[in-house]
């Protein structure tokens, strides 16, 4: 690349920079950022609070099921917080925490850009979950929340045994958090898609990458199936329709067929972010890349491809043709190999590398173990007439604990630690990190392994009581301590987090010498992430010494500074061949409107107003109008 | 704009993002009408007799025919988009004018045989009512989407044309020929039982 | 650093050796709604199977935590332990990853899902002398011999080294049907008749839950498999098909002009409502409320007096009866043999 | 020029093809089983004829796959995975593919298995 002749001074260049990209502050700034990484964390902290909401949901479950015949919550009570755990934790915790939170902060900067491919549909999509997560909310505030389990199958879910609002909040409030959720998706998608750094081609993706890029597409795939039957549901509650009564020709597996359609994939979309952040945190902590690095890139988009084609396996028990019930059990069998390659890659990294066990990879460790233990449970389940056994009892409680507590979140909150002194540019406190990992670790083995136990000894799901003469009441107690434990470890977790966020030590750019290019820029990243696009030569730029400070000469020399304009590279899909500067749109107000007469919109339809509904929906679309006629300048 | 910018002298040549935002939208659509499509035979498979007693066979000539129609638009609305890309503005103009005023007439010609059909039976009757009717329906809402977006695109060109709004009438366009597609997809399905 | 790994180890070994060893003692032979203590042939294979997969997962597990110790030992080199490098790395990751799961799981596969399920899956029409018709309501099991007039709630009683043909169906909401000494779960689904297997190799008294969750009492809906003797439950049944004995005791006016006889039937009275269980052998069963209280004469009175204390949201309204009308109406019910 | 867009063929063939052979199998299958067992269905299907010939045909596009997988990954065996484009991209799904397809390849091998050893419409 020529160097310009006029090449004004690194300041300048810089400054401009700065002054391009700044975004209103205050309140109103949040309320109208297009930045990925403001974004993302409006979204790590309403997740954190619905965490905290399913948290003491948890812990009031365990409270009741403490002791035999507990009366600490009447079974009203214990159904909706049972469902609310549910739904919490899957659709308003670990997806928006993953995607959402991670995802929004990392996926650029890990791809060398200076935002996402549509930073307003970004902001729209953060909108809409916030409001979604209020109107399911809603309900049960009113204690009338949902009550039918997360799964909430016909015909328990319908008006004539569940006549309240409390399974409308349910339909309604996933339907609106699909939305959300899918438009974050297709944005992801389309990111990864185009907007990496000039030289990322398909094969020099980070696993993180492809760990999102496996997410999205599953998302995109498997949502509408649950939103077509959840929009079945309210046709049939709220306007008479049939889809699911045998009376009028319909059929109630056709619900189970649809929602698992959705939900087995959905496991796997819970679980690949996680192993995304495992394969982040491992080569950093063991100073090694990956040890067969396009088998676990490739491992990491198989689970979510065949996770499409195992849904019966969750309806083995209920009368389905035998040679249905092979086929999917087939699928089941083979799609834990896609995790025992990665497993495997994981663990002989560490053998092969110079593991350094601090908190990160202590929590690595710890995933590594759980999702072991919930991987062989799985397994199991594969075989049929096991299945039809243990299905619906604790067993599964704890198979898919062991998998969304030990595998989800485990790296979850690792990650908290990796990404902390990228994002406040302060290291956490060691120590404490490293307690409050044994405290997690002990209360997840201790709640979660003796459910394994009851659930042989024939205790079944969703029960708000049971009788002392079953032997199960040791295994409920020991169950109940570990989430005390549990939660301790959690609150040291963020105790430790929010002390470190203010005394912790400065961190600098690049603590932990990480491979990936987030680790290129300063802590926390300026607005435009990238004072000069990165040059890119393998998966992990960053410890390509070579091209960081070939950067720095760019930077001076001001070749691919892109400082005239709101603009960022995109390159070409397979092979990552610059193509094109963009020019971003600027921050816009209109993602909140939009959001709010959605929000709206599913109100009244909850409230059965449906021209009320249709009015909100022509707003929606006027306001989606006017936010388009604010075109990013022309280049 | 920049001194890159200016550098990539030949054209883009991968497709815009919007192009691949509207590429998984569809995907994400496909998916939801398979879903719908899927269940209609679900429950087809169900009851011995389909559509069941008392409700008339659906009509094949006349969906068949609009919808023939409906396909027919795939080619002004492309038409638009070539001749944009050569900024002839008011050859796109009027292609997609052509292309909305048919679309408008096959969306009125569909929600009035839809009214006629609730006024023979209820989607409150049996499950064959209720999927057909969500079927249509659904149908019919993507083609007021598409209809509302050309003239949203339309409303944009009168003041002239950007690169932002060329992307936006590419993405269009591909939204429309898959609306047309599901158009044939959906009215087999829904003829399925006369045939 | 390193100090903390030691104890994260041996943390993990006290953590990880005595639940290998306990989970089989902890398991086997306590409580009697014991999955892994069988009673039948299919339930021996059932818990057969288990054992092997318990066995092979607690090896898996061992060989990835002993990696993982590795990787702590060595964490100062960067070469397998028997030398060798990434390349070797690789080729252990396709071999443990791929080649060794894939043949375990399709051995699994054959085993469990073409073999296993023989002695699981349900049996044709006619292959049994004994059918029985088991319909789930909120929360109660009503219980049906067909070809008899028997008809009875939550307690099902079976012969011994019979194969008897449960039909499952229900009445409200999916339930599931499952006695896990005897077989596996089967879900009872609107407009369908799933079929299981039920036997039992000696006389006794078998639980179970309804496993699929079926509403605000779904805790509180046990049946029990009653094995019995070929003769004993041939008497048993032409009991249960007899009508009640003719009486005319005010417990029986009670329970005819109050609420009673508009929900319950009693064979061979004017009691015909369907609403809840019959009652016609009432004195003969061994739980009230589908397993919240034992039938007997202080429980029973517990239960009429406020049946929304022991079972909230059950169909059973509390009536408001004087007191010696409520202990006629109990002694006329334990009188129903 | 020709070779290499063979090579680019193959190698998303061998990506893709035995995933799609697969998902046409696993949906037609069960659309086969749904239509003949129930009870509205019975269109005189005769599912154990369908469910192999599915098997054959997807099996044979599954190893078609593997074999364009195993071309591409012979043609590039010289490079590393992260080598630069578009023959180090190349390489990169071919050597993950080869193995990959191995388990399209088994799903619909075991899944064959099981239905032959089934009477159709039989509950379990």
């Amino acid at each position: 690349m020529a160097v310009d002749v006029v090449a004004p001074s690194l300041e300048r260049r810089i400054e401009r920079l700065d002054r391009i990209w700044r975004e209103r502050p205050g309140l109103l700034g949040w309320l109208t950022t297009v930045d990925h990484k403001r974004i993302g964390l409006l979204y790590f902290f309403t997740t954190l609070a619905f965490f905290a909401a399913g948290g003491i949901e948890a812990l009031l479950i365990r409270t009741q099921l403490a002791g035999p015949n507990e009366r600490v919550l009447g079974p009203e009570t214990y159904n909706q917080l049972m469902t609310m755990h549910g739904v919490t934790m899957i659709f308003l915790f670990v997806i928006p925490m993953t995607t959402g939170a991670f995802g929004n902060y990392l996926v650029p900067l890990m791809i060398g850009a200076r935002d996402m491919a549509f930073p307003r549909l970004n902001a729209l999509s953060y909108w809409l979950f916030l409001g979604s997560g209020i109107f399911i909310y809603l309900g049960l505030f009113m204690h009338r929340g949902p009550n039918c389990g997360w799964f909430c199958y016909t015909p328990l879910n319908t008006r004539t045994y569940d006549p309240g609002p409390n399974v409308d909040f349910y339909a309604l409030g996933l339907i609106f958090n699909g939305l959300a959720t899918t438009a974050g998706a297709l944005n992801f998608i389309v990111t990864i898609f185009k907007l990496r750094a000039p030289g990322m081609s398909l094969n020099r993706m980070p696993l993180f990458i492809f760990a999102m890029l496996a997410v999205s597409l599953s998302l995109i795939f498997a949502l509408p199936s649950l939103t077509m039957d959840l929009v079945f549901l309210e046709l049939q509650r709220k306007a008479g329709f049939h889809f699911f009564d045998v009376a009028h020709g319909g059929d109630p597996l056709l619900w189970q067929h649809l929602f698992w359609l959705f939900g087995h994939p959905e496991v796997y979309i819970i679980v690949l972010p996680a192993f995304g952040i495992a394969t982040s945190i491992i080569p950093t902590f063991t100073q090694r890349k990956m040890i067969a690095f396009p088998l676990v890139a490739l491992a990491e988009l198989l689970v979510a491809f065949i996770g499409f084609g195992v849904w019966a396996h969750h309806m083995f028990a209920t009368g389905l043709p035998t040679i249905t019930l092979i086929a999917f059990a087939a699928a089941s069998m083979m799609v834990v190999i896609p995790s025992t390659i990665q497993v495997f890659a994981w663990t002989f990294t560490v053998v092969l590398g110079r593991p350094e066990f601090r908190a990160p990879l202590l929590f690595i460790g710890g995933f590594i173990v759980f999702f072991v233990i919930g991987g062989l449970s799985g397994i199991m389940f594969a075989a049929i007439p096991f299945n039809q056994v243990t299905t619906d009892t604790y067993f599964v409680v704890a198979h898919f604990h062991f998998i969304i507590f030990g595998a989800a979140v485990f790296p979850i909150l690792g990650g908290m630690y990796y990404w902390f002194p990228k994002v406040t540019g302060r290291l956490y406190h060691e120590r404490a990190a490293q307690l409050s990992f044994w405290l997690t670790f002990l209360g997840t083995a201790l709640t979660f392994f003796p459910m394994h136990i009851v659930g042989l000894l024939g205790m079944t799901r969703r029960v708000y009581a049971y009788s002392p003469h079953l032997g199960w009441d040791a295994y409920n107690l020991s169950e109940t301590i570990g989430a005390f434990i549990l939660t301790a470890g959690l609150l040291l977790i963020f105790g430790n987090l929010l002390w470190s966020r203010f005394r912790g030590t400065l961190s600098g750019p690049d603590p932990f010498f990480g491979g990936t290019l987030e680790w290129a820029t300063s802590s926390p990243p300026p607005e435009y992430n990238f004072p000069v696009v990165p040059k890119v030569t393998s998966p992990y730029p960053n410890w390509d010494r070579a091209d960081r400070e070939e950067d720095a000469r760019r930077l001076v020399a001001g070749t691919f500074v892109l400082d005239e304009g709101h603009e960022t590279p995109a390159s070409t899909v397979r092979d990552g061949y610059l193509d094109e500067v963009l020019s971003m749109p600027p921050e816009s107000p209109w993602p909140v409107v939009v959001a709010l007469c959605v929000a709206l919109l599913f109100t009244s339809l909850l409230l059965s107003h449906v021209v009320v509904a249709c009015v909100f929906g022509g707003l929606a679309l006027l306001a989606l109008a006017a936010w388009h006629t604010r075109e990013p300048e022309e280049s | 704009m920049s001194a890159e910018a200016a550098r990539l002298d030949r054209g883009r040549i991968a497709r815009p993002n919007g192009w691949w935002g509207i590429a998984v939208f569809v995907a994400t659509e496909a998916t939801l009408f398979g879903t719908i499509i899927g269940s209609y035979f679900f429950l087809r498979f169900q009851v011995p007799q389909w559509p069941p007693a008392g409700v008339p066979d659906p009509k094949v000539l006349v969906p068949l025919v609009l919808t023939a129609a409906l396909v027919a638009t795939s080619i002004p609305v492309q038409i638009a988009y070539s001749a944009a890309r050569r900024d002839r503005l008011g050859v796109a103009r009027l292609a997609l004018l052509l292309a909305l005023v048919v679309q408008a007439g096959y969306l009125g010609i569909q929600i009035r045989l839809f009214i006629g059909d609730l006024d023979k039976f209820s989607p409150n009757q049996s499950a064959y009512a209720s999927i057909y009717f969500t079927l249509l329906g659904g149908h019919h809402f993507h083609v007021l989407i598409g209809i509302l977006l050309e003239a949203w695109l339309l409303l944009r060109l009168i003041t002239g044309l950007t690169r932002y709004r060329l992307v936006a009438l590419q993405a269009t366009v591909f939204y429309w020929h898959f609306v047309n597609l599901l158009a044939v997809a959906v009215v087999l399905t829904q003829v399925s039982p006369a045939l | 650093m390193s100090g903390d790994s030691v104890r994260r180890r041996r943390r993990r070994r006290r953590l990880v050796l005595p639940v290998t060893l306990l989970v089989p003692l902890l398991v086997a032979g306590c409580g009697d709604q014991n999955v892994l203590d069988p009673h039948s042939h299919a339930e021996r294979r059932i818990s057969k199977l288990w054992w092997v997969m318990m066995t092979g997962a607690w090896i898996g597990f061992g060989l990835v935590v002993v990696l993982l110790f590795l990787g702590w030992v060595r964490r100062n080199r960067s070469t397998l332990p028997f030398g060798g490098g990434e390349r070797a790395a690789t080729a252990l990751v396709v071999g443990l990853g791929v080649a060794v799961p894939i043949v375990l799981l399709s051995g699994l596969f054959v085993w469990s899902d073409i073999f296993v399920i023989r002695a699981t899956d349900a049996p044709r029409r006619g292959s049994t002398s004994l059918n029985v018709r088991v319909t789930g309501h909120q929360w109660y099991w009503e219980i049906k011999y067909p070809g008899t007039s028997a008809v009875t709630a939550n307690e099902l009683h079976i012969p011994i080294d019979t194969r008897v043909r449960v039909v499952g169906t229900t009445a409200d909401v999916i339930h599931s049907l499952w006695v896990p000494e005897l077989n596996r779960k089967v879900d009872v689904i609107p407009g369908r008749d799933n079929v299981m297997l039920l036997d039992a190799d000696r006389p006794g008294t078998y639980p179970g839950q309804c496993a699929e969750f079926c509403g605000l009492q779904h805790a509180h809906m046990e049946i029990r498999v009653i094995a019995e003797s070929n003769q004993r439950f041939r008497a048993w049944l032409a009991a249960e098909a007899a009508p009640a004995a003719a009486n005319a005791s005010r417990g029986a006016e009670v329970f005819m002009d109050e609420a009673c006889s508009g929900c319950h039937q009693i064979r061979g009275t004017d009691a015909r409502g369907q609403v809840g269980p019959d009652l016609t052998h009432f004195g003969s069963r061994t739980m009230i409320g589908a397993g919240v209280l034992p039938n007997d004469r202080e429980h029973l009175l517990e239960w009429i007096r406020d049946p929304q204390h022991s079972k909230p949201g059950n169909r059973m309204p509390g009536l408001k009866l004087s007191d010696a009308d409520l202990r006629a109406l109990v002694a006329y019910l334990e009188g129903l043999k | 020029m020709r070779r290499l867009v063979r090579l680019e063929l193959f190698q998303w063939y061998g990506l893709l093809g035995a995933a799609i052979a697969w998902t046409v199998q696993l949906v037609l299958g069960y659309g086969v089983t749904v239509a003949r067992c129930s009870t509205g269905g019975d269109f005189g299907l005769a599912v154990d004829t369908w469910e192999v010939v599915l098997i054959v045909v997807a099996g044979a596009f599954a190893l078609l796959g593997e074999a364009a997988a195993i071309a591409v990954f012979l043609a590039t065996r010289t490079l590393e995975h992260d080598d630069p484009p578009p023959d180090g991209r190349r390489h990169f799904f071919a050597s993950a593919a080869v193995v990959g397809n191995v388990l399209f390849l088994m799903i619909i091998l075991l899944s064959g298995v099981g239905i032959l050893a089934n009477s159709p419409c039989h509950q379990s």
